[in-house]
Order: structure tokens, then sequence, then C-alpha cells
């Protein structure tokens, strides 16, 4: 079995392909449930890696040959309320449970970092009803401490360990170097697109922006950057007509991510110039070094050089600092906070960020959502009223 | 006048919406049922269903052993002489009217509840709906009022629906206007109906999920009338459900059957 | 059903106040105290400093009872926080940003404080104080089970590394107490802190086995709120000690009593798992206890206590590196009794021989109550133990609905009583 | 010449109808139930209010419409979303206004805004009928009262009757529960008026307070209610005047109508 013959770009979707092409099949690939790039490569013989869009190490299980998926809620799957949850849960816990419960989803690994009380149950309810391992991973909360990294060296080993049982490959330090550089090109361009996004967001908005990249968690990343510099190049020439819309920076959706019928309604009044949509696959804000030992390397950058969210305490930066910083270096005229519905991590720091924003003299609005949502009425009517004033206030008496 | 009969036992569910009543004979036959609306008063209901309960087999009072009350305002019926919860009776009900049953769905006027019960009618697990009535026989009748059409009338129309809307609230309060709204969008009333149906059949489907779904399942409660609502399960859950005339008074059965097994003198230490 | 332990009631309740009359004491003169949580408090360290503790968690679990939650978490909600989180910490928010006044107290201010990551609300939590007051927080980072019911051991290079991370944590907060206190650690200070703890957990473990064997003598729940509240107020103290060496004498008092003298009706024994509803607490426990049901275990006991009814026993002899480990071994049994609360709990009720198990699942801790559902239906798959599912709230009154909660619990007692004249095992 | 300008506000219980003149006059009013067709309920009010005006439609120079279905109303110009159009309207009444709330028949709308009126955070209820004049209205029909006497029932109760239910469908069997155990109906009025202004109160504590409070919206012509919401706020709230309650979102729609003429910008 060739694992290397492209699972969807170049396969279901022409190389050559033009924008409105690459945009749609994106969309197609994301509300598709059944996982046709999943069930692709498991037919190839590969193995799968689940987990969640807050980071995780992937360059570990993609050096074994893995392919990992990041579950954030997959938009067009409304799912039954599971009988295993009560209703007091985000959809992300619920929602991974129910695709594995019913089929749709078959990984051979799931590993849960420890973002939030949440997520640390799902490991024990996985493994009440399910064969497949479920793994906890413990990353550091404390992650100024000096012992944090080389704790930090040691838990990726045993992830490592993890990786290896479930493939039969042992930890290879040489291959674990090259899928580096590989995330590390991906980083590299995905952070092209949201520089392109920020300087021109006419030119992409954020709904397309979302897909370009979240069809990056379905896809291994080689045939993902394939993708993004087939796009890149013609974004840049895309002729659109410059909007009268409201620069805004967007937050709040580090692990849910929210229904893209809701980031259709956000993008229809505003210009999103940055956001933590899948915060997860550009997590580390530096290039890995290549040299030394990997693993170090690994735990390195997510103790120094990383971004940030909710769920990683870091007793140097404050979350509402960070978010300041961002809308002034973005020349952003407002925020939007989407909130999930039952995220205990987002909605505990809620309070903060609107209140240093307020602070700030800086507009803000707070859009709640959740999975299943089928009306974007609400969202739309509060984003056209935040969007309305800002743009109007000016010339009002 | 006294009456010559062996004694009966009569059950009595007072619900939120209507009160039933059941009456039994030694050998746990049903010997008549009664039902109204609860309306206002729920005393005078549960006497009135009472009395007409009586009438309809014309016996009097002194004729019945035992009464016992379910439902919500079964500690408002003066004359019961032992009470228990309508999770019980409803299990009891709807295994004595179909043995094999294992699930018991239960949906009425302002609750859903389901229910896992074992052979011999006790519960082993249930779940219902809290906190909010969305998605309850409520907003089917207020449908009716809306449309201005007899509730049992409804079935018949929705069944005849073949694009159902989606209906995105249930709420019973914004029943009116959600409909409306859905006819002033042009929508034909059949086919909104049967959007409606089909909401609050997948939301008792999740309640069904809660508690496992063994077969065979049973439909009690108001709603199991409403064959469209019995269709749209049985699509959902791909498997037949087991209804009948009885099965909007199997709360009522359940308790006649509590109450006959204290004429039997089984029940003391059971129930309180 | 079960004679009450009245002493150790009295006892219980006179030492809670003294805790509660020395934090307002130490407000009063304007002085400080450390802020740390159940799971993980370093009680022990923080002793051997001298540094006072306080424990919002017992403070807002005695507001809930008392009443005056409600108020506070209005009071945080106004402020914005939505109503989907924590109560616990909503409501301390609440209490903070009144000025730390309840009707007949007051708190100090934090100094320091120290949250573990048994849950990650209390990081959250505790980043609230520090916007507030700004003083030094701690987070002691400390790794849980990985592989559901595979927790490393003592011995396995898994549980070394994690160790070793342990104790580099542990010398940072020693240093953090130094640079407070500006005094240095006293080990001998630390070895008796450890050491009563020891005895204290001893005992406690003790009484918690008194009630597997029939007849039980206290009501898990009730009495074991109490202990609860002792066991880690006065956790590495000498009044803690004697505490529950009275305890546990008086309750052996009593099942020589029960012994003597059964009762006509032996009651439901029933296991509880989740946290208890205390804004209805004596109502709470009356619904079950005027049916005849009796709580002889409850799983509340092995998190709320931060794992340390299980008895473990800490090396005095190197206090630093045994602290570590105990802290280590204690919360992560605390966290497993809460993510892996389902594998546990068939073991649990044959061990208790329960009749029923009884979850409580709150709305606002997704910590204990995430898993409830699926361990519910886990343990209906391998028993067929009659179980029940509430849910409610362990602070807001608004989420509680008392008739609801009586129909499911008449319910229940239905069921039991049917198998129990059935003659079920 | 004079310029007018016509506000429609379409919502979900009633549809409204006001035509002001450029300085702020209100020339005319009109209102109706907004029924199944709400465009015709609009085109029914603007007829009604241009005939009081004496005007014909041509005379307006700008048409706005706001309220849910605002994009319904065929003769607009443009549609403003009714959070924007209450703020217009609430800073028109009263100058100095920096909140507003707007309690509806289906919605309970919470908005705070600066001096210069743009809205810095606001807040809707969720789609649930729990605190809304739909409740009350039920109430009110179970009691078998009509909506103009609610107000004279509800001020003689002394102890209003506690509803501890969030869900209108559950609080309505408990309220027929009180009714049976023979609670007096002015205390159940009352209570039902407490359990709205708590909800709205939650909402409007969401988005913060500040001076001034302007209330509004149909649920406030209930007198009782605005007394309820002014105790429990313990502060002085503005309240318009005139029957100008239910009308504060068209009259800031109008007032967009005068600002910015027909030209539609977005
Ligand atoms: N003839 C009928 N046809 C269809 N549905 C009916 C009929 N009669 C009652 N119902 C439904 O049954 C519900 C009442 O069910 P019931 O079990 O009596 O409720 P409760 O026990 O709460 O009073 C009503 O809300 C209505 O939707
Ligand atoms: N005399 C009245 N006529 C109509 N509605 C009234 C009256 N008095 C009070 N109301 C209340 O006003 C509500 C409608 O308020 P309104 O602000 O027009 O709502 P919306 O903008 O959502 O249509 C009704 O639900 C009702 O409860
Ligand atoms: S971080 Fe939030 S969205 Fe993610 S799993 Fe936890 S609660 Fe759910
Ligand atoms: S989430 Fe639960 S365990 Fe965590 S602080 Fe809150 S109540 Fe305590
Ligand atoms: S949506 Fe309707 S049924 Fe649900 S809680 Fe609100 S009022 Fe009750």
């Amino acid at each position: 079995m060739n694992l290397n013959t492209p699972l969807y770009f170049g396969h279901a979707l022409p190389v050559d392909a033009s924008l409105e092409q690459i945009l749609n099949a994106c969309r197609e690939l994301l509300c598709d449930a059944t996982f046709p790039t999943l069930r692709l490569w498991q037919e190839r013989g590969g193995k799968v890696l689940g987990h969640f869009q807050v980071y995780l190490p992937e360059e570990i299980a993609h050096a074994a040959g893995m392919l990992t998926v990041k579950l954030g809620c997959t938009t067009g799957i409304t799912g039954q309320p599971g009988s295993h949850f009560g209703s007091y849960l985000c959809a992300v816990v619920k929602q991974v449970f129910s695709l594995v419960d019913e089929g749709r989803l078959k990984p051979d690994l799931f590993v849960v970092p420890s973002i939030c009380d949440a997520a640390r149950n799902l490991p024990a309810i996985w493994s009440r009803n399910f064969n497949t391992p479920c793994r906890m991973l413990y990353l550091p909360q404390n992650s100024a401490s000096p012992a944090a990294a080389r704790y930090l060296q040691q838990e990726y080993a045993g992830f490592a360990a993890v990786v290896s049982e479930v493939t039969g490959r042992p930890l290879d330090l040489e291959a674990l170097r090259r899928s580096a550089a590989v995330y590390n090109r991906n980083r590299h361009l995905l952070r092209v697109l949201q520089v392109l996004k920020s300087c021109e967001p006419w030119k992409l908005a954020l709904d397309e922006c979302y897909l370009l990249t979240a069809v990056g968690s379905l896809l291994p990343p080689e045939e993902h950057n394939h993708l993004l510099e087939q796009v890149i190049p013609q974004l840049a020439v895309r002729q659109c007509q410059q909007q009268d819309k409201i620069r805004v920076v967007l937050c709040g959706c580090f692990c849910e991510q929210p229904p893209l019928g809701m980031l259709e309604a956000i993008a229809r009044s505003c210009h999103v110039v940055s956001d933590d949509l899948l915060i997860g696959l550009r997590w580390l804000t530096d290039d890995l070094d290549v040299q030394g030992d990997p693993l170090a390397a690994l735990a390195h950058a997510y103790c120094s050089s990383s971004s940030w969210s909710p769920v990683q305490h870091d007793p140097h930066r404050q979350t509402a600092d960070l978010l300041l910083q961002q809308v002034k270096q973005q020349g952003a005229q407002a925020v939007i906070v989407t909130a999930p519905k039952m995220c205990e991590p987002g909605l505990d720091e809620l309070v903060p960020a609107l209140a240093a924003l307020t602070k700030a003299g800086i507009p803000s609005c707070v859009c709640e959502f959740e999975q299943g949502m089928t009306s974007f009425e609400l969202v739309e009517l509060q984003v056209e009223t935040f969007a309305e004033n800002i743009l109007y206030s000016g010339e009002l008496p | 006048m006294t009456c010559f009969h062996p004694p009966f036992t009569a059950g009595i569910d007072v619900g939120s919406t209507q009160t039933k009543a059941v009456l039994l004979d030694v050998s746990a036959r049903i010997a008549g049922t009664a039902i109204i609306d609860t309306g206002f008063d729920v005393d005078a209901a549960a006497h009135n269903v009472y009395a007409r309960l009586l009438a309809g087999a014309g016996l009097c009072a002194d004729a019945i052993h035992t009464v016992a009350g379910t439902g919500y305002g079964r500690f408002r019926i003066a004359f019961g002489d032992l009470q228990v919860t309508e999770i019980s009776c409803h299990a009891r009900g709807a295994v004595h009217l179909f043995p094999a049953t294992r699930t018991v769905l239960d949906m009425g006027g302002q609750d859903t509840k389901a229910i896992r019960v074992a052979a011999d009618g006790g519960v082993i697990d249930f779940s219902m709906n809290d906190k909010c009535a969305a998605g309850t026989g409520r907003f089917l009748s207020a449908a009716a009022a809306v449309l201005e059409m007899p509730l049992d009338g409804l079935a018949a129309v929705a069944a005849t629906g073949c694009n159902p809307v989606t209906i995105s609230t249930t709420c019973t309060v914004f029943a009116e206007t959600e409909i409306l709204a859905w006819v002033a969008r042009g929508k034909a009333i059949n086919d909104i109906l049967l959007g409606a149906h089909q909401a609050i059949a997948s939301r008792s489907l999740a309640l069904l999920k809660r508690v496992g779904l063994q077969p065979a399942i049973t439909f009690t409660g108001g709603v199991s009338r409403n064959s469209c609502m019995v269709d749209q399960l049985e699509r959902l859950l791909g498997s037949r459900l087991q209804v009948g005339e009885q099965t909007p008074f199997a709360g009522a059965l359940g308790a006649a059957l509590f109450a006959r097994d204290r004429l039997m003198g089984l029940q003391q230490a059971v129930l309180p | 059903m079960t004679f009450p332990a009245i002493r150790a009631k009295i006892e219980a309740t006179s030492l809670l106040e003294s805790w509660s009359e020395r934090l307002d004491q130490l407000a009063q003169q304007q002085r400080t105290a450390a802020y740390a949580f159940v799971m993980g408090s370093c009680a022990e360290l923080l002793a051997a400093f001298e540094i006072p503790l306080f424990l919002p968690e017992i403070n807002c679990l005695q507001t809930a009872i008392s009443g005056t939650a409600q108020g506070l978490l209005q009071h945080a909600e106004e402020q914005g926080y939505p109503s989907d989180i924590c109560n616990y910490l909503k409501a301390d928010v609440g209490l903070h940003l009144q000025g730390r006044r309840l009707p007949h107290k007051r708190l100090p201010a934090p100094c320091l404080a120290i949250a573990t990551t048994a849950c990650n609300t209390y990081i959250k939590w505790a980043e609230v104080w520090q916007r507030l007051y700004d003083m030094p927080l701690f987070v002691f980072d400390i790794p849980g089970t990985r592989n559901p019911g595979h927790p490393s051991q003592p011995g396995d290079p898994a549980f070394a590394a994690d160790l070793a991370y342990m104790i580099e944590q542990l010398r940072d907060l020693i240093s953090l107490c130094e640079r407070i206190t500006g005094r240095r650690l006293d080990p001998d200070r630390l070895s008796h802190a450890l050491d009563c703890t020891n005895r204290m957990s001893r005992d406690f473990n003790a009484i918690l086995k008194l009630n597997r064997q029939e007849p039980a003598c206290f009501d898990a729940v009730r009495q074991g709120g109490a202990y609860l509240g002792v066991f880690n107020a006065f956790r590495g103290t000498d009044a803690g000690v004697r505490y529950f060496s009275n305890a546990l004498e008086e309750l052996q008092q009593i099942r020589q009593r029960c012994l003597r003298e059964p009762v006509a009706e032996a009651p439901f024994r029933l296991l509880f798992a989740g946290l208890p509803c205390y804004p209805l607490y004596s109502r709470f426990i009356r619904m079950f206890s005027t049916q005849g049901g009796l709580f002889v275990s409850s799983t509340y006991l092995q998190f709320a206590s931060g794992g340390g009814c299980m008895g473990y026993q800490y090396d005095t002899k190197r206090p630093v590196e045994s602290f570590a480990e105990g802290l280590l071994l204690t919360t992560r049994e605390a966290m497993d009794s809460m993510f892996l609360a389902g594998d546990r709990l068939f073991e649990a009720q044959a061990a208790c021989r329960a009749d029923g198990v009884v979850f409580h699942g709150v709305k606002s801790c997704r910590t204990v109550s995430t898993g409830l559902a699926d361990a519910r239906l886990a343990l209906q798959s391998r028993s067929s133990i009659p179980t029940l599912l509430l849910e409610s709230d362990m602070m807001d009154r608004r989420l509680i609905s008392p008739a609801q909660m009586q129909n499911r619990i008449d319910a229940f007692f239905e069921t039991l009583r049917l198998r129990r004249k059935a003659g079920a095992p | 010449m004079k310029r007018f300008a016509a506000g429609i506000d379409l919502g979900a219980a009633c549809t409204k109808v006001i035509i002001i003149d450029a300085d702020g006059e209100v020339l005319a009013r009109s209102q109706e139930k907004t029924g199944f067709q709400p465009d015709l309920a609009a085109a029914r009010c603007l007829a009604g209010a241009l005939e009081a005006a004496g005007l014909a439609q041509d005379d307006l120079s700008a048409i706005v419409s706001t309220g849910f279905a605002r994009h319904l109303a065929s003769m607009r110009h443009r549609a403003v979303t009714e959070l924007t159009a209450a703020t217009h309207g609430a800073r028109l009444l009263f100058p100095a206004a920096g909140s507003v709330l707007d309690l509806g028949g289906q919605t309970i709308k919470a908005c705070r805004f600066d001096e210069q009126g743009r809205i810095l955070a606001f807040r809707l209820n969720e789609k649930c009928a729990s605190g809304t004049g739909a409740f009350l209205e039920r109430t009110a029909r179970i009691m078998g009262v009509g909506l103009d006497q609610v107000d004279e029932l509800a001020r003689q109760s002394l102890h209003p009757a506690p509803i501890s239910s969030v869900c209108a469908v559950f609080a309505e069997s408990e309220i027929i529960s009180q009714l049976m155990q023979a609670v007096p109906p002015q205390d159940i009025m009352q209570g039902a008026l407490v359990a709205c202004v708590d909800r709205a109160l939650q909402i409007l504590r969401q988005v913060g307070l500040q001076d001034e409070l302007v209330l509004a919206g149909g649920v406030l012509r209930f007198s009782t209610a605005a007394e309820l919401l002014q105790q429990k706020l313990g502060c002085q709230a503005r309240l318009p005047v005139d029957g100008m309650l239910q009308f504060v979102a068209a009259l800031g729609a109008a007032r967009i109508g005068i600002r910015f003429g027909k030209e539609v910008s977005s």
C-alpha cells in the first residue's frame, strides 16, 4: 500500500484546481460526516490518531506514519445528543464520542490533552465503551517553571511510546526531524494565509480562510502544504471589490469550532483580521529546530514560543493583555468573542477579556454558539447591530 | 343500595392535561375507563372522573376496595388509599398491556418519560425531560388550537405532509407564532404539522436512548393516540411500537394494578 | 435508623466555627492567608511555615447551606460571569467583589494561592484572585493517570519521572513560601504536620470501613460532610488528630450498640456518587432517610478529601520527598475517583453491599459530573443494582427543582421496595 | 420642504408605525397585532399613520424598518436591527440615556451605549418564553383577565406568590396549582410579573447598567412591571410617557430615516 499517493488533493480534487473549486471541495470535505480521507487512509493500511483542536505535537505521530485528525466539531453533523452525557457539556466531548459510537469515525488511537475538566473525563468514558486506546496527555500548566520543559520531554517520550505500540514502529529521531520540517512548512504557509487575511481582508473572508485551514485537520500535512501552495498565489491576485466593513479580531474558538453558518454570518458584516480558529495548527509560533533532539525541541517550543488560549496557564502572560496586544497589532476596531455555550475555560475568560476591552475603549460583542444550531438569525442580528453601530456612529447626532 | 359485586380496584391518573381513571375487577381485567380534562380544579377533576368511572360501570363507591392515585396531582385525590409515582405506574401498566414490554415511552401533556422495565413491571431505569417543556404533547394541543382543528384530527392532517418544515423551537408558548410564521411563508398546514411531529419525535428519541432501547417498546400517554407520532417514532427507531386503545390509560391502569396488589394482600410493605 | 454520632457532630461544628473565627480575626487585623483547594491543599507545608490556610470551597458550600450563596452568585452574574460555569467559583468571585464580607464573618485577603491541576477550574479560579490581588499564584502541576485503570506505580520509570517533576515544583513552592515569610523551612515542623495527617488519615479510613458491614453506623453524606470539613480545615494539626480519634471511638461504640439493639427494618443501603445538593442539604438527605434510605458510602469523601481518606502514610523521616510523593499519590487518587468513577463503582457497591446507587450530577461541576451518566450506564451493564440519576446543583437554588427530585426519588424507592419484596439479591 | 420619515417596528407581537418630522416631533402613530402576515400588517399600519398625519407615502423622505421581521416590510428604504433602533429612539427621548432595556412579546433586549450612541454591549434572551410578554399574556388568560386589567389586579397584591420555575410551561402548572391552593389571583399575577422582571434584570446585568436607563417595550405598559423594575434596580429609570413605551424602536428607526434618507449605503 502506498500512503504517499494523495488522499484528496490530487485525488478527488484536481491538482490544478481553481480557487473556487478548492474552496468548494474544502467545504464538501469538512461537511462530510463519513470522513472520506480518513477512510481512504485506513483502507490503504494507515493508522489514524484523533485528538482535539488545541495543541498536540502531531509531529510525533506523523513520524510514525499516522494520520492525525483534529476534532473540534465537524460542521454539518447535528447528531443525537448522546445518552452518555448530561446537557451541561460542550459539544466537542459529546460529538467525538458519538462519532465513534455511531461508527462514523474509527481512530486507532485517541489522545486527550489535559485542557479542561470535561475533556479529562473522556478517556475513562471512552475506555468503558470502546476498545481502541484513548490516552491522556498531561501538558504542563506551569510552563514557566524551569522543570516544565524537562517534564514535557518525558511526557512526549511516553506519548511516542504509545504511538509505537499502535503503529509497531519505534520512535525514529531522524523521521521526527523530517516531520518537524514538514510541519514547519505547514505553519509557515498558515501564517502567510493569516497575514493575507489581515492585510487584504476583502480577498479572503473569514469562512474561506477557515475552510482552507480546517482541511488541514483531515489531510496529511504534506498534502495540506500542496493545497496551500496552490491557493496562496491565486489569492494574492484575486479580484475583489474592497468593502466597507469593520476590522475585527475574533476570539474564543480555541477548541470548539463555531458552525460554518455562524462564520458566514460574521463574515457578512465584518472583516475578521485575526482569529484563534484552529489555533492548534499554528500553536508554535517559531520554526522548530530540526538539528538537535527533536523531542527536546518540541517540549521547549511548547513552553517558550507558543500561542495562547484559556486552557494553558502561563504565569507571565494574561489572556486579556495578549488580546489587547493583538487588537493593536492588527489595527482592529473591535473584538467579537464567540463563546461556546458550555465551555468552562472559555466562559471563565469572558469577564476579564471584556473588562480589559471596555477599559481600553474597544467595542466588543459576545456571540454564544452551540453545535446543531440551525438558525443564525440571532448571531446575525447581533453582529449586524454591532457593525452598524461602529460604522455609522460618527455620523449620528 | 348495596352492591353485590366482588371487590373492584381503581386507579386515577391526575395529569397536567387530562385526568384518567381505570377500573379493574378481581381478575385484573379492565372493567371500565374514564377521562376528562384536568382543568383548573384538580380536586374536582379527580372526583368527576371517579364519578364517571363508577357511573359507566354501574357501581357505587362501596364496590371499590382500593383507589390508587398517580400523576402530578396524586396527593390531591381525597379518596385515594395510596399514591404511586407515574413512573412506576406507566411501567406497570405498559407491561400489563403488553407483557413483552422492556421499554416504555410515555408522552404526556408537559413531560415525556422513557422507562426501562423488568418483566415483572418493575422500573429499572428512567429518564425524563425537566427544566424545559419544549417538545411535549402540549405543543401539539397548542398547534391544534391555533389551527382550530380537533386534537384527534391533527395526526391525519400531518400524515398527508410530504415536505416537512424544520421547526426550530417546540416551546409551547411560541407554538402559535412558530406555526403562523410558517403559514405566512406559504407552507402547507400538513407540512408544518409533520415538521412539528418530527421535531418532537426526535427529541423523545434522545430520552429513549438514555435508558437504552430494549425491545419491545410500548408507547403510552395521551400522545400515543396520535398515529402520526407513532409513525414518526417508528421511522426513527426503525422498529415497531406497541400501542393500543388502552395505552393512554397506562398510568391509571398501573395505579389500579398497585391498588389490586393491596387488595390481594401483597402490598403493605412495598408501598407507603 | 442509626444512632447519631452526637459528639463528633458537636465537635466538628465547633472546630469549623473556630476555623471561621480565626479567619475573621485575621481579616479584622488586616492580615492575610494562603488560599488553596481541597484536592492538593499543601496544608502540611503551609502549617510548617505557619501560614494560615483558607479553603474557599468549604466556605462556598457553607454559604450554600446557609442560603447566602444566591446573593453571591447573583452578584457575580451582574459582573458578567456566565451562568454555565462552576458555581463555587462564581459564588467566591461574588464574595470578593462585595468586599470578602459575609453576614457574620469576614475573610482575609490572600498572600499566596496554590492551585493544583486536580481540577482545571482551580486554575481559572485562582487566576481571578490574581487579577484582583496580584499576589503570587503557584500552579502545582500534578500529572494524573494517563491510561484509564492503569496508574503508574512507585517503582515504575514513568512514576519516577512524574515524581521528579513534583519534587522540583515543591522546591519552587518552598522557596516561594520562604520568600513570603522570610523564614527557612523547618523540616521537623513539616514532619510533625505529616505525622498528624498520617494519623487523621488512618482513623478516617477506619471510620469509612466501619460502614462496610451491617449494621451501618453513620450516613456518609450527612456525617461524611462533617468529617470532610474537619479533615480539610485541620489537616496536619493536633486538633485534627484528636477529632478523628474521638470520632472513631464514638462510632465503634455506636456500632456495638447497633449490634445489641438491631432496628426493626433494615435500611436500604445506598452508595452515593457525585456532589451533595448543598442548598437543600438536610432536605435532600431527608428525602432518602424518610423512606428508609441510608448512604453507607460516598465517592464524594474520596475526592473532596483530596484522596486523604485512603489512609496514605507519609514517611516523616524524609519529609520533602515523601510530601511530594504523597501529594502525587493522594491527589491522583482524588482525580481518579472523579474521572474514573465508573470503573470503580462496581467494586465500591459490592464492597459496601449497597442496595442501590444514587448518582447526583451537578450542572456546574464538570470535573465530577461529566462521566456520571456514562458511569451509570456502565454499572447497569455489569450489575442489576437499581440506580437513580438526579441532576441539580451544589450551589444554585435556581437549578434545583425539589418536586421533580422528590418524584424521582419516590419512584426509585418504589423499585427498591418491590425488589426487596421479591427477594431480589 | 419639510422632511418626514416613518419608522416601522415589526415586532413578534405587535407592529408599530410612527411618523416624525426633522425635529423629531411625532406626527402620528399606529399599532396592531403582527399576526402571521407581517408585511400586510406593516402596510396597514403605515397607511393608518399616514392618514392620521395627513400625509401621502411620497411625502416621506425615508421609511426604515426594524424588528424581527424587518426584511419583510417591502416598502422600506432600509432596515436596521431593533437594538440600533431602540438605542436611537431612547436617545431621542432622553438625550442623556446610557442604556436601554426593552421588554417585548418574545424578546428581552438590553443594550448599553456611550455618549455618541455607540453600542458598547448588548444582550438578548434565548429563544425561550420565560419572562417574556407571551408568558404574561398566557398567565392573564389562565387567570381570565384582560391585558388592561392586569395592573389593577396585580396592584392589590401584598404577598406576591413565588414562581420558581424557569420554564414558562412549568410555571403555568405551578400557577394552576397555586390557584387551586387558594392563593389569591392578584398575588399570582404579581408573582408572574416579578418573574418576568427578574429575568429581564438578569439580562440587563449581563450588559451592565449605565446611567440613564431607559425602559421600553409593551410589557412595561403593565405599570406594575415598570414599578417593580425600578424598585429592584434601586434607581430611577426613565420611562417614555404619552404611550411612547412601545414605540421606542419605531421612533429610532424613523430618526435614522431622517438622518440618512433614502440612499442605502450597504
Ligand atoms: N384525541 C387525541 N388525539 C391525539 N392526541 C391527543 C388526544 N387527546 C390528547 N392528546 C394528547 O395527549 C396530551 C395529554 O396527554 P396525557 O398523557 O393525558 O398528559 P398528562 O398526563 O400530563 O395530563 C395532550 O397534550 C395531547 O397532545
Ligand atoms: N394593551 C396591550 N395590548 C397589547 N399588548 C400589551 C398591552 N399591554 C401590555 N402588552 C404587552 O406587550 C407585549 C408586546 O410588546 P412589544 O414591545 O410590542 O413586543 P414586540 O416588539 O416583540 O412585538 C405583549 O406581549 C403584551 O404582553
Ligand atoms: S476546552 Fe471547552 S470546548 Fe474544549 S473540550 Fe473543554 S469544554 Fe469543550
Ligand atoms: S469544577 Fe467542581 S471540582 Fe472544580 S472547582 Fe468547581 S466544584 Fe470544585
Ligand atoms: S423554551 Fe419554552 S418550554 Fe423550554 S424552558 Fe423556555 S418556556 Fe419552557
